[in-house]
């Protein structure tokens, strides 16, 4: 499924999207399956799924600890690739990753790799708008979302020509910092959704961890959510882990629901 | 946007793979190093520490016994002689004059052995910016000496716990801080590596070093030397000899870790020679030689010598080994310790375990003919944080 | 013979009370260095070692922070940076050059904690010239590092097994293996202590100290120091700075070790502060003041830095004191440690305990008004070698 | 009983002197007296008693530690005077000691406590003829022999001003080195009595051990033998010392006999 499609359809139901993050092969590939699975059924909109890089330097601990377990597990981009063409879910599906893996697939093959196995969109966090030419004109050529992040920083020189780049959605980060969950939202987050101006969707992620949260987040005016830490937290406890993603996911749309647009 | 590239670029190398959150600090800081790096305010100041508090000058050292013992004329950069015992504090003082020109007020830094973050402690306490270096737990633990030493000079040392707990965790948490707090903070990069204008900024500060050669062997020979060679770690210190003589008739050799040997496993390599037997990545926010399996995972390094032992390397260095200017050479572990305890035998100069690579380099090479008859070889360190590990090991 | 005395002395002070297997090679020494001490070739030779080894000039630094903190202006002369990380090598190249000038072929030394025998090593290795240096065994248990370091310059370290197993008995046994050897063995002291020439001729050696801060102050000031301030055990460092402004309007203060307190007992002396405290005697082959008990036992010394830890003194020092040319103070050991915090956190520059005592001096007379507006303090070494012995003791 | 008298009387019998040194108070002061006693039994002409100094830089391993031994057993200089007095011996008594303790009583009153206890000679070897100025005046006006060391390395004119200096006996240095028990004697020995041109008598010493040597010394031409740290050897050993004392030097003396000049 697109993304676009997705936003087009919740924008209909005058609903936020939930934009849910773990790390492929965390800790096995069979067991992401199942994640997905509860993910969706808890209410996730668009499912993230990590491609495990061994340096991630754009990562919190926690989601650093994740993609250390799914390396451990043996996950690699064949067995990424083939896990996604595996998964019976029916909401789009984006590999968020590091530039690398991505470069040294070679990045035609990459892309047109996410196309056959289904995947709707690419978000890597270590490539910024000036580095992004040549995958974005692939993205364009297969139909593939490229979707990049725009921080409270980001200023409007940079926004032009990241809004002018992307695709899919936007990635507003919530606050500075990387990812990792906090405990409350923001006040800069409903600036930086005014100052984002666009037609392309608009997701606030960063230290998103409760339907309260989402529900704030919703108010602002962005068009969805990413959470992914909370997720992530989940599945490195290891206790009753689809039952406690599934309702998770289900709290925070809920939050969603509630703010209604 | 064509010409924005180039200038981020040596040739396809380099750029600014960074996360948005960072590129406006990246920016800002391009923005402000074009802005002062030919000021000449700004260029008296650093050249008063760099004088007065670092020590420079430092010597060029003609090694009579070593050249009679390896057989080509050497003559050694001593900057082993810098205050901190190596060049690291070049870069740092740099950089934290800069940091107070951009009138920010707090420095971060990672470090693994603690040479870095030594330096940066020092720039710190010298210009009086609050200083706090990331550095994994059990890094920590094994340079608790450095690790003290930064806390004297009033650098806080914080113990990253996450990962391996090592170098690369503490270069995430660094840039986690920096992402949160680049309105008011600088960081600190130790090597010509990281996006740009790092490689190109280090390299310039790093630049005294050959700046002084060219002076110090036109008075000592009359002419430039056949070669310049340098180990090779990130390449801050080869950089900043090599530039200089970029478009002179001098060989230059960077020298790598050969560590114990050339195999490669799917997570580890045995060596850190990754100019010479890396392949093109994207690591740390730049396109340059890493060393990483077939999907593109970061292989664990190896070298005897910390200050080596990485799996990146300079993009100019890549840039200028792919052109043919530079040639990528390497040292066993147990190459660089018989140079090493040559060096310290013949000379009475202990020096570091990184710059005994390029001495081994010299010794195994010099025979050939390959150097020419005038070598110059960069001691970008003292060796007395080495003792423990030579004393570790056989001769 | 009154005129011989009278050049082997100051004032009363000095002479040469030694064995008379020693004698011959005294009166070699003595007038192989007269002949040398103003040669221009040896001189030539000896300031290329000097700049090129040794890295001399050594900066005058100007220390912002301290100045401010401590109140009064303050430069720091960086022996901290000289190769080896003190001023003793200044003195161990200038002996070693003259060996190699009176055609011997070998140096012999003692060391206690590993300074000098390490400035020794450099220099051996510097010349071509085999060393061997005496060391207490339990001095060579508590310094392993410095033994290994002497050990990798090809420095022999013969280990004493004899009497207490530390710096007195090695003194002994290189006296003896200097009396066995005189014809072929230079005997290098590390101090202006010892029979004539010794004194004398260390403290030529190390004049280079003060005649370079002669000229960095006049650059920098346009005029000299009100005074000048540097540790003193056996007062090498502080002859070196103070010598050349001898004439000049510059107030002298040699600073000695507190240490714990002024208590003395009937073996021991808490402190080393024997220009302060001492009494007139005769030790290791001068007259000079030492710490003894009432009937001429030479007491055991102490101070938290070892470099300083000495029952005699230099018999020019105790002669410009007697004379009020020269001020003796002290700092104790916890004056000392916290001027050495002070230096690290304001300056980025670890000092050697021994120089913190110089600081430590400065820290509290800064405020009487006695060291007037501008202090030079002589940093005489770096503080690496007493990180364990400074983590030891809380703040 | 003074140095010369004693060398005229040995003369008289064309006998060598055997001089013994021991330190005083090793390990204790009752101690001294005895082996003192059994020294003079087994036939010894001169004693030199070690007045212990803190840092015996001229003595070798051997007396060092009897030195030790001694200051650990409470040696003082107020403590060596009363000793000396309480010794019932009729040959020649020297002090041996470092000029510090000589320095620090005070030049005078020590030669005068010298002369009031029954002291003949001085021996101070850390003091060079070039220092010896005062003390040799002292010892002059009280009539104390200043004894001097020479050595093989003493060059011509120093040797002049020793000999000019010295009273008592000469202290020839039988070879490079300090003190200590070495196996053989050197020839250098010869060489050295034959340059050594006085009629003050020429004692020579370091390193002798056993009756063979000390024949061999008198038959270069020597008048006496001295002979340290083979007795302080037996100090150390603890065992029988009295005895083995008297029996080294009975031997040592033989050994001087049978080479009858
Ligand atoms: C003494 C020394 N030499 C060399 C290096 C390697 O760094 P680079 O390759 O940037 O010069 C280090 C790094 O810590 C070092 O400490
Ligand atoms: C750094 C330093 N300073 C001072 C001293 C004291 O020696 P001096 O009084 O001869 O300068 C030493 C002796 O080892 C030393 O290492």
């Amino acid at each position: 499924m697109k993304i676009s499609d997705k936003f087009n359809e919740l924008k209909k139901k005058k609903e936020g999207a939930l934009i849910a993050y773990i790390c492929a092969g965390d800790p096995t590939p069979e067991a992401t399956k199942e994640y997905v699975t509860a993910l969706v059924r808890g209410g996730a909109d668009i499912i993230e799924l990590g491609l495990p890089f061994s340096d991630p330097t754009a990562d919190g601990p926690t989601i650093q600890a994740g993609i250390e377990r799914a390396l451990n597990g043996g996950m690699t981009p064949d067995i990424y690739f083939k896990l996604i063409g595996s998964l019976k879910v029916h909401i789009p599906l984006v590999v968020m990753t590091y530039y690398n893996l991505i470069f040294k697939r070679g990045l035609e093959k990459f892309v047109k790799d996410c196309v056959s196995f289904g995947i709707s969109g690419i978000i890597v966090p270590d490539l910024s708008a000036e580095e992004s030419g040549e995958l974005a004109g692939l993205c364009k050529q297969y139909d593939v979302d490229l979707i990049f992040l725009v921080a409270p920083t980001t200023t409007e020189s940079r926004m032009k020509r990241i809004l002018a780049e992307g695709t899919g959605f936007v990635y507003l980060v919530a606050r500075l910092g990387v990812t990792g969950a906090r405990k409350d939202v923001a006040a800069s987050t409903r600036e930086l959704v005014e100052r984002v101006k666009t037609r392309t969707p608009k997701a606030v992620g960063f230290g998103i961890s409760n339907g309260k949260q989402t529900s704030e987040i919703i108010r602002t005016g962005a068009d969805g959510v990413i959470v992914g830490s909370a997720f992530v937290d989940i599945i490195a406890s290891g206790k009753d882990v689809p039952g406690r993603l599934e309702a998770l996911a289900r709290e925070l749309k809920d939050g969603i629901r509630s703010a209604n647009k | 946007m064509k010409q924005e590239l180039k200038q981020t670029k040596f040739g396809k190398y380099g750029g600014q793979f960074v996360p948005e959150v960072l590129m406006p600090a990246i920016e800002e800081l391009t923005e402000q190093y074009e802005k002062y790096k030919d000021d000449p305010v700004f260029n008296e100041e650093l050249d008063y520490y760099l004088r007065d508090f670092a020590g420079r000058p430092s010597p060029l050292y003609f090694a009579k016994h070593l050249s009679k013992e390896y057989g080509v004329k050497i003559y050694l950069k001593r900057e082993d002689l810098v205050h901190g015992g190596a060049h690291k504090l070049n870069n740092t003082l740099g950089q934290a004059l800069l940091t107070k020109y951009m009138g920010k007020k707090r420095i971060i830094a990672e470090t693994g052995a603690g040479q870095h973050g030594t330096a940066c402690a020092m720039a710190g306490a010298a210009f009086g910016i609050s200083t706090e270096v990331y550095m994994g737990a059990r890094d920590t633990v094994r340079q608790r000496m450095n690790v003290y030493r930064m806390e004297l000079m009033g650098t806080k040392v914080i113990q990253v716990k996450s990962g391996s707990q090592t170098l690369k965790d503490a270069i995430n948490e660094a840039m986690r801080d920096w992402a949160a707090n680049v309105e008011t903070t600088h960081y600190m990069i130790g090597s010509v590596v990281g996006p740009h204008p790092y490689p190109m900024m280090v390299r310039d500060f790093q630049s005294v070093i050959g700046k002084e050669v060219r002076t110090q062997i036109m008075e000592k020979e009359g002419r430039f030397p056949d070669s310049i060679v340098a180990c090779t770690g990130g390449g801050s210190n080869a950089m900043g000899i090599f530039y200089p003589f970029i478009e002179d008739d001098v060989d230059l050799f960077a020298v790598e870790a050969g560590g114990s040997g050339m195999k490669v496993t799917e997570k580890e390599a045995l060596h850190s020679a990754t100019l010479c037997t890396g392949e093109e990545g994207i690591l740390h926010g730049m396109h340059t030689m890493v060393l990483q399996n077939k999907y593109g995972q970061i292989l664990e390094s190896s070298s005897i010598a910390a200050g080596l032992d990485y799996a990146g390397v300079g993009p100019e260095l890549a840039y200028l080994a792919d052109t043919g200017r530079i040639k990528p050479r390497n040292s066993m572990d147990s190459e660089a310790l018989d140079a090493f305890h040559d060096l310290c035998r013949l000379e009475g100069i202990i020096p570091a375990l990184e710059s005994s690579h390029a001495l081994a380099y010299v010794k195994k090479a010099a025979s050939s003919g390959e150097l020419g008859e005038i070598v110059v070889i960069n001691i970008s360190g003292r060796g007395d944080k080495d003792l423990e590990t030579v004393m570790g090991m056989k001769k």
